[in-house]
């Protein structure tokens, strides 16, 4: 970066919680050993469920189909392990909904050798090929949206994608999965951008790292297959800019319309531990089995950053780990936009990205709320410019479609941002979150009408 | 003697000796419009252009009355005049431009009763203004009315949204707060001696 | 061990740490260095005074929260803000049942009429030195002259004057720089007005411990930078350019800035948060708009001093301010006005 | 008949009555406003009168009868005729032997809050001003306008030196007003302490208006003086 | 006139026929034109500075809208509806310009006080309301006693203005000290914001009493 770079590659506002990162980063990807009985809940992404093709009593292999794809907005699921289709009953998710799901028993002594399917070759496969066996493969966004790959890769018609963007910012505090994801798989990542590059048609791929991982980027630089059209780009290390598009944004200068894609701005962004699962199983033809997971957090005794089978119960994820005595919340994802656990008994699904335990000591206090104090710490904060505090007190007073109409409510995306600032403590991301899905439920009845 | 000069005369109508905040004139669409930005904003416009206009009929109507010695007169014909010219407003501009007139329609007529104007066309009388003295007079009423009315209704938008005790909502509170502004305008005394 | 039920609760699940409360006590820590600055060099007078406003902000807020039937909210520290910093405008000598009741005005008129903290559209202490100002003007433009020799031995005579009845006016008066240069056309020296060694109001006569407060505010991020600087340079600026044009009639763009209330307004009182804009761009408009007023009034209009004024007006406009001065949202073209 | 031709009808019935009525009660109105006018102007017109003799006769202490002059372009005071109030006046004030003590004008200029009009008689043998009254200010009420009451702010005004120059057209000094208790020529005036603004308004007012008057009267004291002996 | 064969009750028959002393009653406290609703404001904080100024203004509206009342009450079935309002303003402003010349007579100085305000009250949305609303459709008895209890009850509520304006911004009542001499008058009182803030006050007062009697 010089002098005479005039535009700063960062994007507006944001903020700087501490990073703790430093406990895991070091960590090598461990594999987590193998639960005796997982649990695979059948709406782990976002569209329709999973339709399972198997029934009770039934032995599966390891990496066999084990229920197809729901629809075009639906991803197929394959078995973690080899074993015995135990169950199929409601089981809960983390959303605090039941979803169908597969009990599978692991056979005891199973060599846990993986199934195979139709390879897909990347020389001779046209962008629609890619994309059915990125969906075949079960990929789903795995930095935590859980939206399944190949919608996202489905260039509309008209549109154009001129740049590939892979999201290794991971700018959550304590998750290190991408970043060990990036140490570890630089070469299923180049393969994985290969099949990207080609199911989008984009011209070039841009890997985009937040600056306290120098080292991935520094290997990942020095890794780039010749001929490739493949540059890493460091970015200052500043939350959320691993959100699409402020990434988009620092990147390349470009502003995704509000209430748009980026497809609008001709960008496909997908997270760098996709990227990887798609190099890895697409030449195989196989099936996403399990993935990384940073389990850290002051509550949790032996951090890592594990591979762990999907369908893992987080109740024997934390037994094999160990947790403080003292454990307070435990939250899937990281602690700015992650979900506080409640209930054990769900397992690992394809978008967990990390579990941070918090024992009572590090937990927010149940703090005082104050009055809004119009301090503007908020509107310092806010990645996208919205007045949070005037958003704030509207909600308080239940101005809904004011908020919407006037002060771009919609264009919200949860990221935090004004709560972890806000010294009052009030809830304003809970605020947003409920007000729009009142507006949501107000303008559907409004269309119904 | 020292003769006011035109800044000044605009400067204690529209700041000094703000037509709402230090007379009370115009008080009721005061407390009855400000409670929206948008129509405190055009209720502020139209009475500024009634003001001006009325203001020059007063002033021929003065000159007239004094011609033919007969100021007893002055009121009854100020008012009749304010009248039939809020009037004809109304319909100059329902004909010339239907828009402007949807948007200050119903504040047009409210505008007959409002003090301020006929206020204006006695002070300005009281005070001997000429004609362009008159009419700088009325263009400052105007504003300085203008200027009450729209600061009024942005503090009370923003108190909509505010935990005000219930028995301080309405009236009271635009009170309380007018006699906040007008402590307020109090510092504007002595401007321009 | 996991058989605990685990809490639950929204996210984000860190908050950065700086509470509101917290904000508020850094603000009297701010002030306190003026406060004692103030007592030193008017002596007890000046001490009554502070405790009076100050008392009378505290129990205000308390018996009204206790009385609209709240949890009295007096754990904020914010009432204390306003209790000091009314005291801090008022003259050293200045009747303690007038300031007691300034006190009250100020929490009641300023603030619990609008709905308490957070609500306020003007700033508390300013509505209840405004009051005062237009109720006792004789008793609020008599100075008393800073470091008397007796003044840790004895009071004021009009300190104790009967609640309700009219101070006795004291043998010793000053003048403050400001009212001497208007009327008398003397201009004090910076060096004396940025030390404290001039007749004023109790706090706003040492420019450079109000200066250290707000820098000690600025750097822990509990005050808005923009604003004071803001209000000064557009002071410096629009002083330093009449007085270069006429350097006789207008005085120095430093006595501008050191004399009088500006320091104390510009840094502890335009800052108010709940009654300032809340943009960037608008606290730099609101900032202007009162360095444009405190020179207007200043050196226009009929009051030798407009800092309070200037304030108030602004924070009348602020809401205008926020309303017009929007960011533009990401991903819009320009910002949604309101219908 | 038909429908339109009754409507018509009525509409015209109609623009009749309210005419009649208008003009009915125009005819009343007016007939009210004229009764009263007249009922009421003699006595108003002798209390407006009995009014201002009484502020000329507590600027000019000791005399007897007023006469209003009026000031012509040619700078010359002719006695004021008819009721018109056209150009400048001034009030001379005569003792019991008709002897001119002084000659009192209206000054105005601008206060604290609004115009201040004052009174002041000015005494030509004396070569000071030495009456002073108040007709009109809208001065803050405690403070400002103590310049209507202050009994050592009027002290001022009962030698108030505004001897003219050589030239006997411009004043030797310029009345001004000083800070309270800082007086110490026979042309100053002593402030009030907390109602600087008001006082200092008056010095200039009183500065302006001798500066004027008091060379035009001092130079045409003998129409004064003749005119009340024809 | 009033058309007799429609109308043929005379002033003291409306007064017996009908049970209106409710209407005398209403203007003083249920239906008070300043505190309840809120009519008239400006010459209501205009000029209640001092009780005398509150009390004389409140008598010259009184005066007014008595009279107003019964002409137009009396003349109700003479005006054409079109010319209403025209006719009422007409009526109003004659007996507003009477006022002025009788207070000018009556004192000088009451009127240098009362300044522009006497004038003002041609447009008293109170004057014109009265008319309009009730005036205009009832019995010259009834409005009589309409007109007359709004008029007290405005002179009321002045008076309440000026009293306490007068008191605290001046030490005195009617003039009359009412203080020891070293009070400590409220200027503030006796400026417009001290007008605002008393008046904010009374309504206060009014709501609260409301609120208590809703609750209990």
């Amino acid at each position: 970066m010089g002098l005479l770079n005039f535009r700063k590659s960062t994007f507006k506002h944001g903020v700087h919680p501490p990073e703790h990162k430093e406990e895991t980063n070091g960590l090598p990807i461990r594999q987590f050993p193998f639960a005796p009985l997982i649990i695979l809940p059948m709406a782990q992404h976002i569209g329709a469920p999973s339709q399972i093709v198997v029934r009770e009593g039934q032995e599966v292999v390891r990496g066999q189909l084990l229920a197809k794809a729901g629809g075009y907005v639906s991803v197929p699921l394959h078995a973690p392990i080899s074993g015995t289709v135990r169950k199929i009953a409601n089981v809960p998710t983390i959303s605090g909904k039941m979803s169908l799901g597969i009990f599978l028993e692991a056979f005891p002594a199973s060599s846990q050798e993986v199934m195979d399917g139709t390879p897909i070759d990347l020389e001779t496969a046209t962008a629609e090929e890619i994309l059915k066996g990125i969906q075949d493969a079960g990929i789903v966004g795995l930095g935590g949206a859980a939206f399944p790959t190949h919608v996202k890769l489905k260039v509309p018609e008209g549109k154009k994608c001129d740049v590939l963007m892979i999201n290794g910012i991971e700018c959550e505090p304590y998750l290190t999965t991408d970043h060990r994801v990036m140490l570890e798989q630089a070469e299923d990542i180049f393969v994985g951008i290969r099949y990207l590059l080609k199911a989008t048609g984009a011209e070039r791929a841009i890997i985009g790292i937040e600056a306290n991982k120098q080292d991935a980027a520094g290997l990942l630089e020095s890794k780039i297959p010749e001929g490739d059209p493949v540059t890493v780009k460091v970015v200052p290390v500043k939350y959320p800019q691993g959100s699409e598009k402020m990434l988009i944004t620092s990147v390349l200068g470009r502003e995704v319309p509000s209430g748009g894609l980026p497809i609008d701005v001709n960008v496909v962004v997908v997270n760098v531990a996709t990227t990887a699962e798609i190099g890895r199983l697409l030449p195989h033809g196989r099936g996403i089995q399990e993935r990384v997971v940073t389990i850290t957090g002051p509550g949790v005794k032996k951090k890592g950053n594990y591979l762990i089978p999907i369908g893992t119960p987080l109740r024997y994820v934390l037994d094999q780990v160990g947790v403080d005595e003292q454990v307070s919340e435990v939250y899937m994802g990281g602690p700015m936009m992650g979900v506080a656990v409640s209930n054990l008994d769900i397992s690992i699904v394809k978008g967990t990205s990390g579990i941070v335990v918090f024992t009572d000591k590090d937990v927010k206090k149940t703090e005082k709320v104050y009055p809004c104090i119009k301090c503007g710490a908020c509107v310092d904060a806010c990645p996208i410019s919205l007045n949070p505090s005037k958003l704030g007190i509207l909600a308080k007073f239940e101005a809904y479609e004011r908020m919407a109409e006037e002060f771009n409510l919609m264009d919200c995306f949860e990221c935090g941002s004004c709560s972890y600032v806000c010294p009052s403590h009030i809830p304003l991301v809970q605020y947003f979150r409920l007000s729009k899905s009142i507006v949501r439920k107000r303008n559907t009845t409004k269309q119904a009408t | 003697m020292k003769e006011e000069s035109l800044w000044y005369i605009f400067i204690n109508a529209s700041l000094i000796n703000n037509f709402v905040l230090a007379y009370f004139l115009g008080i009721c669409p005061f407390l009855g419009v400000s409670g929206k930005m948008e129509t405190a904003t055009k209720m502020g416009g139209a009475v500024t252009f009634v003001m001006i206009i009325s203001s020059m009929c007063a002033y021929g109507i003065h000159a007239l009355l004094v011609a033919i010695n007969a100021t007893f007169l002055q009121l009854i014909s100020f008012i009749v005049v304010i009248a039939s010219t809020v009037q004809l407003v109304e319909m100059f501009i329902k004909k010339m431009s239907p828009a402007l007139f949807r948007a200050l329609g119903i504040f047009l007529p409210l505008i007959t009763t409002n003090c301020a104007i006929l206020g204006l066309a006695l002070f300005q009388t009281n005070k001997g203004y000429g004609f362009v003295e008159s009419l700088v007079y009325a263009l400052g009423a105007g504003a300085g009315f203008t200027l009450a009315l729209v600061l009024m209704a942005g503090l009370r938008e923003q108190l909509n949204f505010a935990d005000v005790p219930g028995v301080v909502k309405g009236t009271a509170l635009t009170l309380l707060i007018a006699g906040i502004l007008s402590l307020s305008f109090m510092g504007f005394a002595g401007l321009g001696s | 061990m996991l058989n605990k039920t685990l809490n639950i609760s929204t996210s984000p699940h860190i908050v950065k740490g700086i509470g509101t409360d917290d904000i508020m006590q850094n603000v009297v820590w701010a002030l306190l260095p003026t406060a004692i600055f103030a007592v030193y060099s008017f002596g007890l007078s000046a001490l009554m005074v502070l405790i009076a406003t100050t008392a009378a902000c505290v129990l205000t807020e308390h018996y009204l929260c206790k009385f609209s039937g709240k949890e009295s909210t007096i754990s904020d520290w914010s009432a204390v803000i306003t209790g000091l910093l009314l005291g801090l405008t008022l003259p050293p000598n200045f009747p303690v049942w007038m300031a007691f009741i300034g006190g009250v005005i100020a929490i009641a008129l300023g603030k619990f009429i609008f709905g308490g903290l957070g609500y306020n559209v003007f700033n508390p202490a300013l509505v209840g030195r405004a009051v005062l100002q237009a109720a006792f003007p004789v008793a609020i433009t008599t100075w008393y002259p800073a470091f008397l020799d007796n003044r840790f031995s004895s009071f004021s005579v009009s300190t104790f004057t009967a609640p309700f009845m009219e101070p006795t006016v004291d043998a010793i008066t000053g003048a403050t720089p400001l009212s001497a240069f208007k009327f008398d056309h003397v201009v004090t020296p910076a060096y004396d007005l940025a030390l404290g060694l001039i007749t004023g109001s109790t706090g706003e006569t040492c420019a450079v411990l109000i200066l250290l407060g707000g820098i000690y505010l600025i750097a822990r991020n509990m005050m808005n930078w923009r604003i004071p600087v803001a209000i000064l340079v557009t002071v410096y600026v629009l002083s330093g350019i009449l007085h270069w044009v006429d350097g006789q009639a207008y005085p120095p763009p430093l006595f501008m800035l050191f004399s009088g209330g500006l320091m104390l307004g510009a840094l502890f009182m335009a800052t108010d948060m709940v009654a300032s804009p809340i943009t960037p761009l608008g606290v730099v408009i609101y900032g202007f708009i009162i360095g444009l007023l405190v020179v207007v009034i200043r050196i226009w209009g009929g009051l030798p001093e407009g800092v309070m004024y200037a304030i108030l007006l602004a924070n009348a406009i602020s809401p205008h301010i926020d309303n017009l001065i929007r960011p533009r949202v990401y991903g819009t073209t320009k910002s949604v006005k309101g219908s | 008949m038909t429908e339109a031709n009754q409507i018509q009808k009525t509409a015209a019935g109609n623009s009749l009555k309210m005419l009649q009525a208008m003009v009915g009660i125009g005819i009343f109105c007016a007939l009210m406003i004229v009764l009263t006018f007249q009922g009421t102007l003699p006595i108003i017109k002798k209390k407006k009168a009995e009014a201002l003799e009484k502020a000329i006769f507590k600027v000019l202490p000791g005399i007897e009868k007023t006469e209003a002059y009026q000031l012509g372009q040619d700078d010359n005071f002719t006695p004021l005729a008819g009721e018109g109030k056209e150009g400048q006046v001034a009030y001379a004030g005569y003792d019991q032997n008709g002897k001119l003590v002084g000659v009192a004008v209206e000054a105005s200029g601008q206060g604290y809050a609004d115009i201040i009009r004052v009174l002041y008689g000015y005494d030509p043998e004396k070569q000071a001003v030495v009456g002073f009254y108040v007709l009109e200010s809208k001065e803050t009420p405690g403070l400002g306008d103590k310049i209507e009451k202050d009994p050592n702010f009027q002290a001022n005004f009962e030698a108030l030196d505004v001897s003219l120059a050589d030239g006997q057209s411009t004043l030797k000094n310029t009345v001004i007003t000083v800070k309270n208790g800082a007086k110490q020529n026979p042309w100053e005036i002593d402030g009030i302490t907390g109602a600087t603004i008001s006082s200092r308004a008056i010095g200039n007012i009183m500065g302006v208006s001798t500066a004027y008057w008091v060379p035009l009267i001092y130079k045409n004291q003998a129409a004064f003086i003749e005119n009340n002996e024809q | 006139m009033a058309n007799p064969t429609k109308n043929n009750t005379g002033f003291l028959a409306s007064l017996k026929d009908s049970p209106s002393t409710d209407e005398f009653i209403k203007g003083l406290w249920r239906e008070n034109p300043v505190f309840v609703q809120v009519l008239g404001m400006c010459p209501t904080l205009a000029v209640s500075n001092t009780a005398m100024n509150a009390l004389a203004m409140g008598l010259a509206t009184t005066f007014v809208l008595l009279m107003s009342n019964l002409l137009v009450s009396s003349l109700r079935n003479f005006i054409p509806k079109q010319v209403r309002i025209a006719s009422y303003i007409l009526i109003i402003a004659t007996f507003v310009t009477m006022t002025d010349y009788m207070i000018q007579a009556i004192s000088v100085d009451l009127h240098k006080s009362l300044g522009a305000f006497i004038s003002l009250i041609v447009v008293n949305c109170l004057i014109l309301g009265r008319a309009e609303a009730f005036a205009s459709k009832n019995t010259l008895g009834r409005s009589f006693l309409d007109g007359l209890g709004m008029g007290i009850g405005f002179t009321f509520a002045l008076f309440c203005l000026g009293a306490v304006r007068e008191l605290l911004g001046n030490g005195t009542l009617f003039g009359w000290a009412f203080f020891p001499d070293t009070f400590q008058e409220w200027i503030v009182m006796i400026l417009p914001a001290g007008g605002f803030f008393t008046l904010a006050i009374w309504l206060l007062i009014f709501n609260a009493a409301k609120e208590r009697r809703a609750t209990s």
